[in-house]
């Protein structure tokens, strides 16, 4: 006997297949639809670095509160073949409920399953390519949604494809509908989740969005890159709107050649990024140097996958942090922010341009493919940026590397007034041009170097939460805000206090004072030996007390952070 | 002759007398004032190496960044503002050597620059190895039983690549080697131009002599627009020709015409601010 | 017929189904197996990418390093250990576009190793961007309005190179494709073999039928040792031919047989150890 | 009115001139032949990114005893140029004496100088040539030493030239020697310094000489390497002993294909060895990862240089620490050393090789541009080197990456036993295949950091010199050994104490004991940072007090360091 299925202000939704079995169209068809219902949705994907085969799965959860993180907890999975459960096993309990077409994962039968036949009901609607569709319309029917909604979502999804098309679509997600309204409508399922026609109106973007919006808004005019997982969605992002933006994109040969493009770019005036991961990043470290000498602004987003070498391509880990405080020969001044949520990013990012021209550096942003991969709806966006240029009109003996007081000297263009702009990757004097004078040296490395002062005037605060006296403070950076933060409401401790970096280079003197009053310290990242939590002692000399550390590829589980809080805290008051 | 990209001061310049930079550096240096390119606009980029000072000494824009790497620099500046004339100028160890893939990935781009190379067939400025162009047998200070890689045919092998336009010359030839250079400058597309360099210091073989005794000039009845006839040329090896030795007869746009980014708006990407309204359009995409 | 350099055990298999690239493993694996070449002197050296997963499948030695890096790695192999048969294996992103200027310089080494590119002309691992063989005009993931560079022509720039053996293979010819990969295998010095191989997830363009209607087989009297004309058919671009179509008539030595480390001794490189009392004489003449 | 010199115990002798002048022919002469007449000499230069022309410089040191660093006190100057005086001028002072042929140096005239003419000599002996020869004669008959030691050394060098260049040299040398005996028996100039006829039997190496020897008796057998200054000396001496001593060398195309080859060839069961510099090295990232992931000996030889990009090419600096210890991606062990001296570096880099075979790491060995081209004599080296190789021969069914309690895995070769030899920059399971198995990520993470503990282990303490209670502890790592050390005999000031790096990571953990006794704490670095004490800090919390940095290009003259010292000490007890 199948026991009855509640849940109460949130679902937490799995699909499980092959790559190339159209985990993403189901995905997209609901989280679209799903939010056109007026629910909060979240979701995020893990996948293998393959085409085709594997075992990969899409989480969506759909709840009363506007979620923003990753949990363990399946409460209802679609396994699209045989492999998809045994893939599951560690997440899968007693409570997760299994929809599944048996005929697709017949070896499967240790599991409870809700049998629904997608592949057979898709055949009769118009073809087995259909079953996807089915499914959404299953899982659609079961939040008792209109199925008018999912029609005309598919209506204007394929309309192109003309009406044979569309018809079918329809058809195979009434079929589907009609099996889900049936386990509804007997009880066997039962979702309680507050929606809000509001939502409907959110935007709905993912980390790839974000960062692709946050360039256009910070000017950004060229990138050349070199397609690397996860990083590529923001170079494909700047083509598709290359022509309406004005974008020069190129795929250049190799990640060298893409960060000197880059330079050349910001030389002649553009506003360049380059998007890659930690493998091409390694290879860029030449031309950070080279941005560090000759004071080129330059914007670089590093996606971050786990490593070493070619690692684990399609997955996450914070681990290229040190990679990016420390990359390029010599010294030289540079900025690096992590973006925390995707509410936040578009702003970052388009900062990150202007903090890369008015500083005259190179500015890192690190993402990682959980974060790239992770959308949810967002009711409101910080759009008001007021663009600016930091270049000047030059004169006769214009000097590139003028002295001035902070550093900074005005940055010229060619063909921009009467002056010539000279540029040199050897030491060089006021005008650019190659010198050895100790003297001169001397003074080129200092001018360079307090830079660093006035970048950390300008920098804002970490993200704090929490009361004033705390006890225990729990620090994160980059793409584990939303986890955190959730993990910490559901623990509601409130001798807990949370402490978040989006810029974590260089790190705000305010965490000074944080660390002194706590108790306790505790670190969340998602790499191997702590990577910021040692950037945290050479800034502050505090060794931090616990770290939580995953490494494995796979971004953390709201259970995880929770299980491990307590362990360390133990367990609420 | 007047020249505007000479220096009013006297400059000191680090090559060692007698090298063939020297006429290299006039060379050029007159044919852009003979062609009347406004210093303004001229943008010369360069590696590192004895042939990357070049730009150091000419009286326009620079950009002399990292040893082989100068062509993506070059390709960017050109077509981040198209209206710049870019002249990306360097040693044949920087070139074909630490920077053999852009050079190779150029080609193909046919962006709207001057690629001149000092082809020396060493590397200079570290003391005496091997570069990709030494000839078989040559002696160095590190190849100290002789070179025996295959030497680097740049000439086969952009023509392989189709570039637009393939000249080599020689810098004891001030007359021809100006004409070859500006004939290259005025040429809209990717134009290389390999110059036979003789460098005093390190290569004791091919010296300026042996550059003389083993080349000659293409006659005028020359078709540069063969491209099997030019690869054969591109072949000899007891004499090599110099000249204009390919032109590409296909009418390609130049990577510049081809970028999106220009369809809409001419204007050099300095000029452009971002159109804020059109971004928050495009979110409203996004809801 | 039984084949040593299959798996007793069903592997899985990380390509598409209809991939070009499982007849091209199998084929490498036959054509090994026929050369009675012995497993455990085999070393499959490959980058990242689809083509890159090749070595996974065979039963032997595998070093598949980074991206873009097979073939240093390869000849590194092959000259620490001259016993070995090494062969690097890899995609045309790998092997030109990342890879391209060890590309280069490895064939002017003239190593003796088997170098197999995959050519789908497209970036499968990474779903489908353009690579540097990409025809003109195809529309990809990233380049929306088509490609616009002018695609790299192995053939003709190995050729330009020198190369001492240059082929063109089709995945979808079994034997024929067996039998250049062997001809390349027993070939001593470098050997290149192109393999056209259609992408059916990410290229729509360059299908199995498309390479099949665009190319044919070099006949029989066909001569591969005449320079200019390898080159002259390397340059067809309605057709392509396939085959052997270049091998040098020049003998030259191997990039092996060069090398001074083997002059006084023949032995691999892991089986000597430091001779200290030589290193303490050679100190006494630093008295 | 000239006045005497007199110089005991020692004199300082510098040759500056233009490149291509000779200034290193003078050198090699005189170090030579002193060293022959048995004095105690220090060499070393500075000199410009240039052929020909510029202002470079040697510095030859002659004393009683063995000394062994460099100093800013010029006692006898010889100008080649005009511009070699206004180049030295913050070094000469009025104790310096100037000896120079007054035609060379027409502008000059502020100072008082010994005019000897050079040119006028050679040209009466054989030719302008020979001035350098000439001025050899003049230094050594300054010494009183026996002319004969002159002529056989000339004899020999030009020997293989033939008799008259011989005999050309010879004049020109008696003729140079007899204008210096005037000097001498005139008594203008002094020298009163003790010679041991044991010295000419002395060793007398550079810093490339002793990275070379060190490398022969590492066993290494394998060099690919991109031209770079200041390391290629290293690359052009193992390539001169290919033939006898059986080595596989190769000029890269680039420093990517160096350390990628590297990499092949100790799969293969080589010893590769890749030499760079900073900027080559900033390319090597995505390659040292690699090694990282595969578990691959490699042995990287940086000789820093100044930075960032191509900087001051042929200067020093110790400015790629950061570097070193966090290239790469990902995250990874791996081991550096900082030869200190000349002495210890021939055993130093044996062991290197020895390292990164035992513990299948990447060793970085870092030197810099000074100590690449200092030389002094030497007395004893002690090559006592048990050579041992750790592949082993494999059976079938070998896993390369076989999980073991110390995280080392049996490494195989190709051909070397039944087993089949996998590698794959991949996460990968003991065989060595591609996996994305979470749980073998994770055992596999842990398998690569945990070497660091085996590593840290095996790793010799740091030197130290000074009595037990000591007040102030000062620190250096690598090329500074010799100049702190002469330094602080010079203070003598035994409430100063110190303590050397020469492995600077993993720092030995012995270092807290030694900080938690100081009161005071000074570091001294050729960077502009302190880059090595920020890594103490983190390891150890303790921010070091002072520090003494220098990043002009030029290294520490022992009066710099004397000078701050004493500012932070306050002179002397
Ligand atoms: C990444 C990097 N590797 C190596 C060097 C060292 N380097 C400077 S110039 C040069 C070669 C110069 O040869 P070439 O380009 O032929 O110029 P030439 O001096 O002969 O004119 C090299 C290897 C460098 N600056 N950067
Ligand atoms: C340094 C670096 N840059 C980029 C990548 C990402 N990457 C992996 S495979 C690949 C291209 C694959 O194309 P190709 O070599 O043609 O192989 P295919 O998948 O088509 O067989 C790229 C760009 C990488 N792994 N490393
Ligand atoms: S080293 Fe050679 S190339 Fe360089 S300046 Fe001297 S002669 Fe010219
Ligand atoms: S993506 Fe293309 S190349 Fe890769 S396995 Fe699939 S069909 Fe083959
Ligand atoms: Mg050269
Ligand atoms: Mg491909």
């Amino acid at each position: 006997m199948m026991k009855k299925n509640v849940f109460s202000d949130e679902v937490s939704i799995v699909l499980c297949g092959e790559a190339g079995q159209g985990i993403n169209t189901i995905e997209l068809i609901l989280v679209n639809i799903l939010k056109k219902a007026g629910y909060n949705i979240f979701a995020t994907k893990e996948y293998m670095s393959r085409i085709r085969g594997g075992s990969n799965s899409s989480i969506i959860r759909v709840s009363s509160k506007n979620v923003k993180a990753m949990v363990k907890r399946i409460d209802i999975l679609i396994p699209l073949d045989e492999k998809a459960i045994d893939h599951l096993k560690d997440r899968i309990t007693n409570k997760t409920l299994i929809i599944a077409d048996r005929e697709m994962i017949k070896k499967q039968n240790d599991y409870d399953i809700i049998d629904i036949p997608f592949s057979k009901i898709a055949k009769e609607s118009g073809g087995i390519l259909f079953s996807n569709v089915v499914a959404s319309g299953v899982i659609f029917a079961l939040f008792n949604a209109d199925l008018k909604i999912l029609n005309d979502y598919l209506a204007q999804k394929f309309g192109s494809k003309g009406s044979d098309i569309v018809d079918k679509n329809i058809t195979s997600a009434g079929k589907g509908y009609e099996h889900g309204k049936k386990l509804y409508d007997e009880g066997m399922i039962k979702i309680n989740i507050k929606n809000d026609s509001n939502i409907k109106d959110h935007y709905f973007l993912n980390g790839t969005d974000a960062v692709g919006y946050g360039a256009l808004t910070g000017g950004c005019n060229f990138i050349a890159s070199y397609p690397m997982s996860p990083s590529t969605g923001v170079l494909t992002f700047l083509s598709v709107h290359s022509k309406e933006m004005g974008i020069v994109v190129e795929q250049a040969e190799d990640e060298i050649a893409a960060i000197n493009m880059g330079l050349g770019a910001w030389y002649a005036g553009a506003r360049a990024l380059a998007s890659t991961s930690g493998g091409g990043f390694a290879l860029m470290g030449e031309g950070l140097s080279l941005a560090g000498i000759i004071e080129s602004p330059m914007v670089i987003h590093i996606a971050q996958r786990p490593g070493p070498a070619t690692g684990l391509p399609t997955r996450t880990e914070q681990g290229d942090l040190e990679l990016a405080l420390y990359s390029g020969h010599g010294e030289f001044p540079r900025l690096i922010l992590a973006p925390s949520n995707l509410e936040d990013t578009i702003g970052l990012t388009a900062n990150a341009f202007a903090w890369a021209d008015k500083f005259q550096i190179p500015v890192i942003i690190l993402t990682d493919q959980y974060f790239i991969d992770t959308y949810y709806n967002i009711e409101k966006l910080n759009l008001d940026f007021k663009f600016q240029n930091y270049f000047i009109k030059t004169e006769r003996d214009y000097k590139r590397y003028a002295f001035t007081e902070d550093g900074i000297s005005p940055r010229g263009l060619p063909d921009y007034g009467e002056g010539l702009v000279l540029i040199d990757s050897d030491e060089h004097d006021q005008w650019g041009r190659i010198t050895e004078d100790e003297n001169v040296r001397n003074l080129m490395v200092e001018k360079r170097l307090k830079k660093m002062k006035l970048i950390e005037k300008d920098m804002e605060k970490p993200f704090f939460k929490g009361k004033k006296d705390y006890e225990i403070l729990v620090i994160g950076w980059g793409s584990t805000f939303n986890v955190i933060n959730e993990s910490l409401e559901a623990i509601n401790n409130d001798n807990i206090a949370f402490l978040h970096f989006s810029t974590v280079y260089p790190v705000h003197e305010i965490i000074n004072s944080y660390l002194k009053k706590a108790k306790k310290t505790i670190i969340i990242e998602n790499n191997a030996t702590g990577q910021f939590a040692k950037f945290i002692k050479l800034k502050t000399g505090v060794e931090i007390e616990h770290k939580i550390l995953k490494y494995s590829g796979i971004h953390f589980y709201v259970e995880d952070i929770v299980k491990e809080i307590k362990k360390i805290t133990g367990g609420g008051k | 002759m007047s020249n505007k990209f000479d220096f009013e001061e006297k400059i000191d310049i680090a090559w060692c007398p007698g090298c063939g930079n020297f006429s290299i550096l006039n060379i050029v240096k007159q044919a852009v004032n003979e062609l009347n390119i406004d210093q303004k606009k001229l943008v010369m980029v360069s590696g590192i190496g004895q042939a990357a000072k070049t730009p150091q000494y000419i009286n326009a824009h620079f950009f002399n960044g990292l040893h082989g790497r100068a062509l993506p620099v070059a390709v960017a500046i050109k077509s981040s503002n198209p209206e710049l004339k870019v002249i990306a100028e360097s040693g044949d160890g920087d070139m074909y050597g630490e920077g053999g893939n852009h050079f190779i990935h150029t080609i193909r781009r046919n962006s709207d620059i001057t690629n001149i190379i000092h082809n020396n067939m060493i590397y200079g400025l570290t003391k005496g190895q091997a570069s990709p162009t030494s000839p078989v047998g040559l002696k160095t200070t590190l190849q100290v039983f002789g070179v025996t890689n295959e030497p680097f045919n740049p000439i086969a092998v952009a023509i392989a690549l189709n570039a637009d336009f393939v000249a080599r010359a020689f810098s004891g030839d001030i007359e021809q080697t100006k004409d070859i250079i500006k004939k290259a400058i005025m040429h809209k597309g990717y134009a290389l131009v390999d110059i036979f360099q003789p460098c005093v210091s390190f290569n004791k073989f091919n010296t300026f002599k042996w550059y003389k005794d083993h080349s000659y000039y293409l006659d005028e009845k020359y078709d540069p627009y063969d491209q099997v006839t030019a690869f054969q040329k591109a072949l000899e090896k007891d004499k090599f020709c110099l000249g204009v030795i390919y032109i590409n007869n296909v009418k390609r746009k130049t990577f510049e015409e081809n970028l999106a980014a220009y369809e809409n708006n001419r204007e050099p990407l300095f000029k452009r601010t971002p159109d804020l309204n059109k971004i928050k359009e495009l979110l409203d995409g996004k809801r």
